[in-house]
Order: C-alpha cells, then sequence, then structure tokens
C-alpha cells in the first residue's frame, strides 16, 4: 500500500533520513521503533508532505507523493497525527474534528461525527469545549477522532501514547487496534517499545537514520538487539 | 584619468557608473567583500581595495572644483545621508534592532543647534559634540523602555516615537516656530572665515564623513562591535556566552543616535534653516532604504547607498518625480531577489 | 566536593509542569548525564541552570552560590557555559569570531581604546585571538578559522557550538545532544573532545540520546521521565533500573 | 458636549475597528504588520470619491442615493480586494521563509509604492467631492448626529458582525481560525495554507475599502496621505485589543477613537493625531499582549 524507496530528508543541516526502505501492507499496523532523533518522527513528515526528501520515493498505492503538497496528500487517504497532539486551542472540540473533515465530501460530515462520537464518546460531551481545555488524553482522543473525520485509508500515528498516564495509554492502545480492525492501515511511531510491538504485525528499528532491523512484532519483542538500540547496554 | 569627462555631470555619471560597476561585479557575485575582517581576510575585494580607495579619494576631493554649487549640494546633502545611514546601520544592520523614527534623532540634533545657535547664541563647534551627546542621550532614554519589546514592536514604537517628535516641531509653536521652522541659523565658522560657502562646507562634510566612518569601523571590529553583531544573529546564544544583550543594545541605540545627532546639526548648518518637513516618516523610509539597499550591516554599503539613492535620481533627471514610486519598488524587489543589499554577505 | 547541586527545581508553563522537584548533585570534574525519553523535560532543566528560563521554585547551587533566577550572562560569567540542541551559531560571523565573541566577559577596555586603537586594545585583541585559536585547535577547526560558521559542516559545527562554549572559560560544560544527526565517526571525535574537555579540569553535563556514548562516558547518570527524576545512579546501576526501562521500552506486561 | 463627542468618537472608532481587523487578521495567521493596509483604505477612498462623482454625473445618485452608495463601495471593495490579494502574492508570498524583516520591509515598500502612485496619477492635492449628505440631522435632546455618522456606526456594526459570524460559523471561517493556531496542523487536515492567506487577504482588503468610502462620504474629500495616519490609528487600535485578536480590534478601534475625540475636545486639537502615538507607546510598554490578548513562551 505504501512504499518508502531509499528515503532521504535533511532536516535543517541535519541529515536525518539516511535511505530507508519501509513497506507497509494494506490492513497492517507498522510499527516504527527507535530512539530520539533516530528519524521516526521525520520519516513521518516526510511521507505527509511537511518535508520535501532529498532523495528517494513515496509510493501510495501507486502514486508518487513525493512532489504533492501535504492537503492533496490528505485527499488521497493518508491522514498524519502528529506528535504532541497540535489541537487547535481555541476551536471547540466540534469544530476541531470538523477541520479534520475539511478535506472530505461534506455529505459524509454527519456519518463521520457519529462514528467518531461513537468511538469517542466523550467527545460528544465535550464538543462545545474548547480543545486546548481538554486533559492530554482527552485531546489524544480528539487527534485521533479528528484524523477519522477525513474518511483516511491510513494512519500516520506519531507517538499516541507521549505524557499520558499509564491507563491511558492502554485505553489508546485499544482504539488503535480497534481502528485497524476496521480496515485502516496504521504506521505507528512509538517510544514505548513493548507496547507498540505487542499491538503491531510489524516493525522497523532505526537508528541515526537507517533502518537497523525489522520483522514481526514478536520477532521483535524477543530481540536483544531492540533493547541494545534503545539501552545501548 | 578624468580628463575625457570634463564637465560636471559627467563626473558624477563616472561616479555612478563607478558605483553601478562595483554593484554588479558584487551582484553577480564574483565579489565578495567580508563584512567582519576586511583587513585580515586576503581576499579578492583587498586587492581591488588600494585602487578602489584611489580612485574614489580623488573623486570626492575633486569633485567640487569641477561641479557647480548645485551639485556640490547634492554631493553634501549624499554626505550628510551617509553619516545618517552608517549611524543607522549600527542600530539596525549590527544588532538587529528595526529603527523606523531615525528621522527624529536626525532632527534631534538639527534643532538642538537651531535653538542653541537662534536663541543662545552658541557656535557650531560648541555645538559639535552637544547636538551630538544631546542626540545620543535621547536615543537611549527611548531605548530603555523600549528594549523590553522585540522585532516588530520596537519598530512602531520607533514609528511613534517619530510622529510624536514630528507632531511636537509642528506644534510646540512659541519654541520651534511650527511648520514656518527656524531661520537664521549660523553656518559654521573657522577663525575668521564662514563655511557658507558650498565646497568649503563639502570638505568639512567629507572630513566628518571619513572621520565617522573610521570611529564606526573601528568599534565594528572592536568587542563591541561583535557583541552586538552576535545579539543580531542569536540573542539567547549572545547571553549564554555571557554579554549583557540588554546593555549593549542600549549602547547600540545610543551610539547610532549619536550620528544623527552630527548629521543633524550638520544639515541645519548648511541650510541655515530647519523645519520639520524636513524629518517626516518618509525621510526615516529614504535612511532605512539605504541601509537595507547598501547592505544591512555593512558600514561601507550604507555609505554607498546614501549616495546611489541621493544620487541616481540626479543623474537621471527624468525619474526624480517617480523616485519614491522607485524607491517603493525597489525596496519590493530587492527584499524578494537580495535580500542582503548589495555589499551584504549572503 | 558537589559544584552542583539542585535542591527540587521546578518549571511550570502555563499548567503544564515541565520540571518537577528535580534534586542531584553533580561532582567536580565528572562527566554527568542527563537521560529519559522525549519529553521529560531534559531541556528545561538546562534552561533552568543556564538562567534562560526562571525556575518556578527550588534553588540551583553553583559552588554553594544561589545561582537560581540568575540571567544567562551572569550564569555564563559565573562559569556555567552551554551548547544548544538545535546549533546556535553566529552563522554569519566567521569562526574565529566566534570564538572570540565567548571571551567577551574576559577582556575590558573601553569604547575609546577602541576608537584609538591604543596598547591596551591591540594587547588585548591580540591575546584573545590567540587564545581563541587554543580553543580552535582543541575542535578541529583552527584551519577553518575565517570561513563563515554558517557554512561549515554540520559536525564542525556542534565541534565549535563546544570550543565556543568553552571559550567563555567555564566550569561546567553543558552539552545539550552534541551528536544529535551525526554519523559514528563524526559522534567519535565529539566523544574524544568531551574527554578532552574532562582532562582539561571541566565538568560536563550531557543531554545525550545515544545510549552507547552516554553509557560509555559517563560517571553519573540521572533520568528524567515525565519531568520527575526517576532515577540516578553510575550507568551499571541505571541500566538495570526497572523504572528506566520501563520508562523506554514500556512496561513488561505477561501476555 | 461630552455626548457630541461621544457621537464623533464612535463614528471615528468603527472606522478604525473595521481597517483594524484586517491589521489583526493578517499578523494573527502571518505575524505581518501589513504595513501596506492603511493604503487599501486610501485607495478604497479615492474610489469612492471617483465612483460618486461618477454616479452623481450620470444622474443615479438622484434617482437613488442609496443604490448610488451601495453600488459605490461594492465596486470599491472588488476593486480593493484584488489589490489585496495581488499584493499577497506578489509582495509577500515569496518572503514566507525569509526573516522577519523581510516582509516587513517589502510592506513599507508597497506602502511607499502605493500612496506614490496615487499621489502621482491623482495629483497631490485634496479630492474633493463633497455629497450632501450631513444635511439631515437627527436631534435628541442635546446630541445632534448627522445621518451619515448614524450610517457608518450602523454600517460598520453590521460588518462586523457579519465577519465574526463568518469566522464562527462557516468552513473557511473556522479554517483561517485554524490555520492561525496552527499552520502545519491546518495543512495536515487538508486545509490549503496559501488560499486561506489570500482570502484574508481578500477580507481584510473589502473591509478597509469600505472604511474607506465611508470616510470619503463623511468628508468629501480625500488625500494620498490619509492611508498612513489611518493605518496607524488602526494598527494602534489592533494592538490595543490584543492583535491577533478579531473583537479585540473591533474594540480598540472604537476605545481609540473615544479616546481621540475626547481627548480632541478636552485636552488639545493639535496634538490629537499624538494620543494615538502615545496610546500605542504606553501599551506596547505595559502590556504588549493587549486587551484580548495573550503570552506566548519562547521558544528554545
Amino acid at each position: 500500500m505504501l512504499t518508502l524507496r531509499s528515503l532521504q530528508t535533511s532536516y535543517g543541516p541535519i541529515k536525518a533520513l539516511r535511505g530507508i526502505d519501509i513497506e507497509v501492507s494494506s490492513g497492517e499496523i507498522v510499527c516504527l521503533l527507535g530512539s530520539n532523533g533516530a528519524g521516526k518522527t521525520t520519516t513521518l513528515m516526510t511521507v505527509s508532505g511537511i518535508l520535501r526528501p532529498d532523495k528517494g520515493d513515496i509510493i501510495f498505492e501507486g502514486e508518487s507523493l513525493t512532489a504533492m503538497p501535504p492537503s492533496e496528500i490528505v485527499r488521497k487517504g493518508i491522514c498524519h497525527v502528529p506528535e504532541g497532539r497540535r489541537i487547535f486551542p481555541k476551536l471547540t472540540v466540534h469544530d476541531n474534528l470538523e477541520m479534520g473533515a475539511y478535506s472530505a465530501p461534506s455529505s459524509d460530515l454527519n456519518r463521520n461525527f457519529e462514528k467518531v462520537f461513537a468511538i469517542f464518546p466523550i467527545l460528544k460531551e465535550r464538543a462545545r469545549q474548547m480543545g486546548g481545555t481538554l486533559s492530554g488524553g482527552e485531546q489524544q482522543m480528539l487527534a485521533i477522532g479528528r484524523s477519522l473525520m477525513s474518511n483516511p485509508r491510513m494512519l500516520l500515528l506519531d507517538e499516541p501514547s507521549l505524557g499520558l498516564a499509564p491507563i491511558m495509554v492502554s485505553r489508546i492502545f485499544k482504539i488503535i487496534q480497534d481502528i485497524n480492525r476496521e480496515g485502516i492501515t496504521v504506521l505507528l511511531v512509538e517510544q514505548n517499545a513493548r507496547a507498540a510491538l505487542q499491538l503491531s504485525h510489524r516493525g522497523y528499528v532505526l537508528e541515526t537514520g537507517t533502518i537497523q532491523l525489522s520483522g514481526t512484532g514478536e520477532e521483535l519483542l524477543g530481540n536483544e538487539d531492540v533493547k541494545k538500540a534503545y539501552l545501548g547496554v | 584619468m578624468l580628463l575625457p569627462f570634463k564637465g560636471l555631470e559627467s563626473a558624477l555619471i563616472l561616479f555612478a557608473g563607478l558605483a553601478l560597476g562595483l554593484t554588479a561585479i558584487f551582484l553577480i557575485g564574483k565579489l565578495r567583500i567580508p563584512t567582519a575582517a576586511w583587513n585580515t581576510i586576503p581576499s579578492a575585494a583587498s586587492r581591488y581595495k588600494t585602487p578602489l580607495i584611489i580612485s574614489l579619494a580623488t573623486l570626492f576631493t575633486v569633485c567640487p572644483l569641477m561641479v557647480n554649487n548645485y551639485y556640490t549640494d547634492v554631493l553634501i546633502m549624499a554626505g550628510i545621508y551617509a553619516i545618517l545611514a552608517i549611524g543607522l546601520n549600527v542600530i539596525v544592520g549590527f544588532t538587529g534592532l528595526l529603527n523606523l523614527g531615525f528621522a527624529a534623532f536626525y532632527a534631534c540634533g538639527a534643532y538642538t543647534y537651531a535653538l542653541l545657535n537662534t536663541k543662545l547664541g552658541l557656535g557650531f563647534w560648541v555645538c559639535l559634540p552637544i547636538s551630538a551627546l544631546f542626540t545620543s542621550c535621547v536615543g537611549f532614554l527611548l531605548a530603555v523602555p523600549a528594549m523590553r519589546l522585540r522585532g516588530d514592536y520596537l519598530a512602531i514604537v520607533t514609528l511613534g516615537f517619530g510622529e510624536i517628535m514630528h507632531l511636537i516641531l509642528n506644534n510646540w509653536d512659541s519654541l520651534t516656530h511650527g511648520p514656518n521652522g527656524i531661520t537664521g541659523i549660523a553656518p559654521p565658522m573657522i577663525a575668521d572665515t564662514s563655511l557658507s560657502d558650498l565646497r568649503y562646507f563639502y570638505y568639512l562634510v567629507l572630513i566628518i564623513l571619513l572621520l565617522s566612518l573610521m570611529v564606526i569601523r573601528r568599534v565594528e571590529l572592536s568587542r563591541f562591535g561583535r557583541a552586538w553583531k552576535a545579539i543580531k544573529e542569536n540573542e539567547i546564544a549572545a547571553s549564554s556566552v555571557g554579554i549583557n544583550t540588554m546593555k549593549y543594545k542600549l549602547f547600540a541605540f545610543a551610539f547610532g543616535s549619536f550620528w544623527a545627532g552630527i548629521a543633524g546639526i550638520l544639515f541645519a548648518a548648511k541650510m541655515q534653516f530647519v523645519s520639520p518637513e524636513s524629518f517626516t516618516f518618509i525621510e526615516s523610509v529614504l535612511i532605512l532604504s539605504m541601509v537595507i539597499l547598501g547592505g544591512l550591516g555593512n558600514t561601507y554599503g550604507a555609505v554607498l547607498g546614501a549616495f546611489l539613492l541621493v544620487l541616481l535620481p540626479e543623474v537621471l533627471r527624468e525619474v526624480q518625480l517617480y523616485r519614491m514610486l522607485v524607491l517603493g519598488i525597489g525596496l519590493v524587489l530587492l527584499m524578494r531577489f537580495r535580500p542582503q543589499g548589495l555589499l551584504g554577505i549572503r | 566536593m558537589y559544584i552542583l547541586v539542585t535542591k527540587e527545581v521546578s518549571k511550570q508553563f502555563g499548567g503544564i509542569k515541565a520540571v518537577e522537584g528535580v534534586s542531584f548533585k553533580i561532582s567536580n570534574n565528572s562527566i554527568a548525564s542527563i537521560i529519559g525519553p522525549n519529553g521529560a523535560g531534559k531541556t528545561t532543566l538546562f534552561n533552568c541552570l543556564t538562567g534562560i528560563t526562571k525556575p518556578s521554585t527550588g534553588q540551583i547551587y553553583f559552588r554553594e552560590r544561589d545561582i537560581s533566577g540568575l540571567p544567562p550572562h551572569k550564569v555564563a560569567h559565573l562559569g556555567i557555559a552551554r551548547t544548544f540542541q538545535n546549533i546556535r551559531l553566529f552563522s554569519d560571523m566567521t569562526v574565529i569570531e566566534n570564538v572570540m565573541i565567548a571571551q567577551h566577559t574576559r577582556i575590558r577596555y573601553g569604547l575609546l581604546g577602541a576608537v584609538l586603537r591604543d596598547r591596551q586594545f591591540k594587547i588585548r585583541e591580540a591575546a584573545i585571538r590567540e587564545k581563541a585559536y587554543e580553543f580552535l585547535a582543541l575542535a578541529g577547526l583552527e584551519d577553518h578559522a575565517d570561513t563563515y560558521a554558517g557554512e561549515l559542516p554540520y559536525g564542525s559545527q556542534r565541534r565549535l557550538e563546544i570550543a565556543r562554549a568553552l571559550a567563555t572559560e567555564p566550569e561546567i560544560l553543558l552539552l545539550d545532544e552534541p551528536t544529535a544527526g551525526m554519523n559514528p565517526s563524526e559522534t567519535r571525535d565529539v566523544m574524544s573532545m568531551i574527554k578532552t574537555i574532562q582532562l582539561l579540569g571541566k565538568t560536563i553535563i550531557l543531554i545525550e540520546h545515544d545510549m552507547r556514548l552516554v553509557m560509555g562516558i559517563s560517571d553519573w547518570i540521572v533520568v528524567l521521565d515525565h519531568g520527575v527524576k526517576i532515577a540516578e545512579g553510575t550507568p551499571d546501576a541505571v541500566k538495570n533500573d526497572t523504572l528506566v526501562i520501563e520508562a523506554y521500552l514500556g512496561k513488561e506486561t505477561t501476555h | 458636549m461630552f455626548f457630541q463627542q461621544l457621537i464623533n468618537g464612535l463614528t471615528l472608532g468603527s472606522v478604525y475597528a473595521i481597517i483594524a481587523l484586517g491589521y489583526t487578521m493578517v499578523y494573527g495567521i502571518l505575524e505581518l504588520i501589513n504595513f501596506a493596509h492603511g493604503e487599501i483604505y486610501m485607495l478604497g477612498a479615492y474610489l469612492g470619491i471617483i465612483l460618486l462623482a461618477f454616479f452623481t454625473a450620470s444622474g443615479l445618485t438622484e434617482q437613488s442615493l442609496l443604490l448610488s452608495l451601495i453600488l459605490t463601495s461594492v465596486l470599491s471593495a472588488l476593486f480593493c480586494a484584488m489589490y489585496g490579494f495581488t499584493m499577497e502574492k506578489v509582495a509577500y508570498r515569496p518572503l514566507r521563509n525569509a526573516p522577519r524583516l523581510s516582509p516587513l520591509i517589502s510592506a513599507i515598500g508597497v506602502s511607499i509604492f502605493l500612496q506614490n502612485y496615487v499621489m502621482l496619477t491623482q495629483g497631490a492635492t485634496d479630492k474633493v467631492f463633497p455629497l450632501q449628505l450631513g444635511e439631515t440631522v437627527i436631534t435628541f435632546q442635546d446630541v445632534r448626529m448627522t445621518v451619515t455618522q448614524v450610517s457608518i456606526i450602523a454600517v460598520s456594526a453590521l460588518m462586523m458582525l457579519t465577519l465574526r459570524l463568518f469566522i464562527s460559523r462557516t468552513r473557511i471561517g473556522k479554517a483561517m481560525r485554524a490555520t492561525s493556531q496552527d499552520k502545519i496542523m491546518a495543512a495536515l487536515v487538508g486545509i490549503d495554507v496559501d488560499t486561506i492567506i489570500s482570502v484574508t487577504f481578500v477580507i481584510g482588503a473589502v473591509l478597509a475599502a469600505v472604511a474607506g468610502v465611508m470616510v470619503a462620504v463623511y468628508y468629501g474629500l480625500v488625500n494620498y496621505t490619509i492611508g498612513y495616519i489611518a493605518g496607524i490609528k488602526a494598527f494602534t487600535a489592533a494592538v490595543l485589543g490584543g492583535i491577533g485578536s478579531i473583537r479585540g480590534a473591533m474594540l480598540g478601534g472604537i476605545v481609540l477613537g473615544l479616546m481621540e475625540s475626547m481627548g480632541a475636545a478636552y485636552v488639545s486639537t493639535e496634538y490629537k493625531d499624538a494620543f494615538a502615538f502615545v496610546i500605542l507607546i504606553v501599551i506596547l510598554l505595559i502590556k504588549p499582549s493587549g486587551i484580548f490578548g495573550t503570552d506566548l513562551p519562547d521558544k528554545v
């Protein structure tokens, strides 16, 4: 479904990606692991068009996304939930969701609202509240809910567990699994490697902009090298 | 060398040609004048330095002997603007503090002399340091509260200050005679000779300009200049290497305003008359344009910018009417295609 | 014995607690690392230590002197220098000027001296230039003294930033991710530079994500998570600490 | 006297308010002081006078004054919208990633250009076209107000209300707010940020154009310099209310208008224009975030 071919991206003067190859098939959850600065976030930002690659290709369902603006990429069915959630703080929860549907046909609007409210009932309760007043966990739900409003076929999730209490982390992971079962492909970036690997079909381990390891979730879970990549043991 | 170019206009055209030629060279980027260490870095620039200085020095020394009073007058104004521009360059170019009200400081210098001379009878030479220091103090006093602001807001406060100054000059009739201005200001005297002759005045301006240039260049290449440039480039990094950024920003404001005071007194002494209409917002923009055109942060660039913006409309008489129109378009184009100005780096 | 001591340092932005009640002690002439996952509050802590942000509560003692809340230039003056996560060089100035600026607080001559270029001025300028070359040599940049800092390759920029910090002649050097975005050979250069700096008698505090580097070089490690100190100790103690492993890899769950 | 000044101040203030909206909306999205915004207002005023003269000559004004005024406003707004759109595209868009000084200088350039362009084509002297509207006077106890004054206040109020509804209810309006809060996230949900920025400039220009027409009708004369001074005052109003805040601009405009007319009446007429600057400087020094603005922490 999504293929990254020897992708290289710079972040200012830093070469953040030094040629990575990643393959995501339809219906999968694939996670990108690695310590800070390994290039996980850069990968997602390059796919969604916020950063431009220096070299390499991004192919989504046979079509190249390499030169497309972000708003166009959303219309193709890829939605990026960035790190730190980036809720519009001074829009209501309802309006945040409506903005999520910006690229979707307006005829789907009500259906999508119902869909999201069914997954996240709390958002319906908070619909009139400003996005900035929600708690961290609620904001993460809103961010995921907002992305679902665009009829995505693939979600790019960047550190959905960041800064959340453990109970909230497991709820979010459960929801990601549910969404995936509905048929949405997920490319997940996580620091919380164990939780992410338990959830994912496959994973890639990045280190300084290159792929060090890849395999199925279980393979990587048992692999000592993963621990090494994180803790340098 | 100048023989084939007899006549006065031609001399100026020659200068303009020279300046344009230089400009063209810089534009294609063959030559890069390092702002920081023109003396220390052996580069293409220093190879051309000696001939350039000699030809410019000759040109400017003989100029008033060759041209008529009108052009001497224009050259004097170019010199005064050059002093203004290198002063403003200290604030905007070195330190990165946008000042949109520089004409107010210029006015301050001019009116100080005008008032001291007409009311108290003080002479030019006594007033020269008084004007400059007083303007410097005004700059400092404005900067004390304004330094808490950053970027655009600072620009707007300086603009507001300029407008208030203009309103005061226009309305404080008992002191400034309002829009009528102050007349009968004495020209400078040396012994018993009055410098009201434009040629003498030209050399006075030339000498003061050269002295100003020397002083500013030396300060630029000292720890003061380095601190200013560091603040401009990255204020947080500057403070983390031990620079008291507030102190140096205040100093830049005071030091830059000093030269506006010098330019102001020269202007008042030359015109023997001052009125508020010489110190409007457009005047501030014009001075700023000179600095930007020459290259923010480049002292020689500021001089070049001043001469170009004063001389070009004179050489190309037909476009004089469209001067400001062209200035406007010019600023837009400059920002788009060469935001660093003619002599700026990068 | 301890050169830097923090007591219950906290920093809040709006309602968010970026750093919460962090206390630790750093021994003189040691290499200490502050580690932790994204958003743990490491850079905020650095900003508090160097005066760029004021801690909301708590104290920081440098050689038993309370420095909490002092402005950055005073902190630098006292002897704490730093580098930044996203390099903050003076990129339109030359390499040597970048280092000369850092000796700003060590030179004294007046405006008049600068204008007249008197003896004092010449002696002092020559002295700091010479000194600056020494620091450049330490960073291996002496051949690039007249290059514009912004034109250096990335790895050299990082080293120049360290050289600039050293030129303030600090006792403590704080390095915020000095090897971020570097390839292994560049990382090795920085590591050996850090070792050399320690030999010069300085204390070094690192924020670093490259665990191999951290474990290999540190005498002491402080681990933050969600703004709270969850562990501290020697590298061996830290890497076997359950809380640390959980913070990095997630909780071990049965499944 | 007091109530009289109140009416004058409200009239003036509502004009400032709708010009201020243009500053505040652009600043909210681009963090740019659109220095040339005052010039758009000036263009609007010129067009107002020219079109009114034309419609009067063609007899339309005599038949229906209202229709003539509406047509004038609409045409002027259309024309200025084009200017606003082009200005952003030519002078600001290419500088989107330049240092912050560059777009500001570019904006000053546009401002000087437009001023001198109008001066060269329309002459440096006042352009006069007294439309005899001010004759109908409504007297309420001791307070006299002209129909023009009442209309200006009413039209401004209507436009502000419309804008508020547009911003808070429509999809484009919400997208404008979203873009001003987080440009990257706006792009990630599929908002075309460039289009939104163009829309913002166009709306600002339309508001300024209508303000220009109203002032042209009110005073019956225009001059190429009115844009600069009104622009600075409207900017002051925007800062007073908290730049970036829509309701701040509205409130700031009214407050500034009132202060100015009260100041002129009770303190000094000569220094009337200085009040705005003094207020601006005092606010920036005491509370730079204005009445409704928020302080954001520095990013390190």
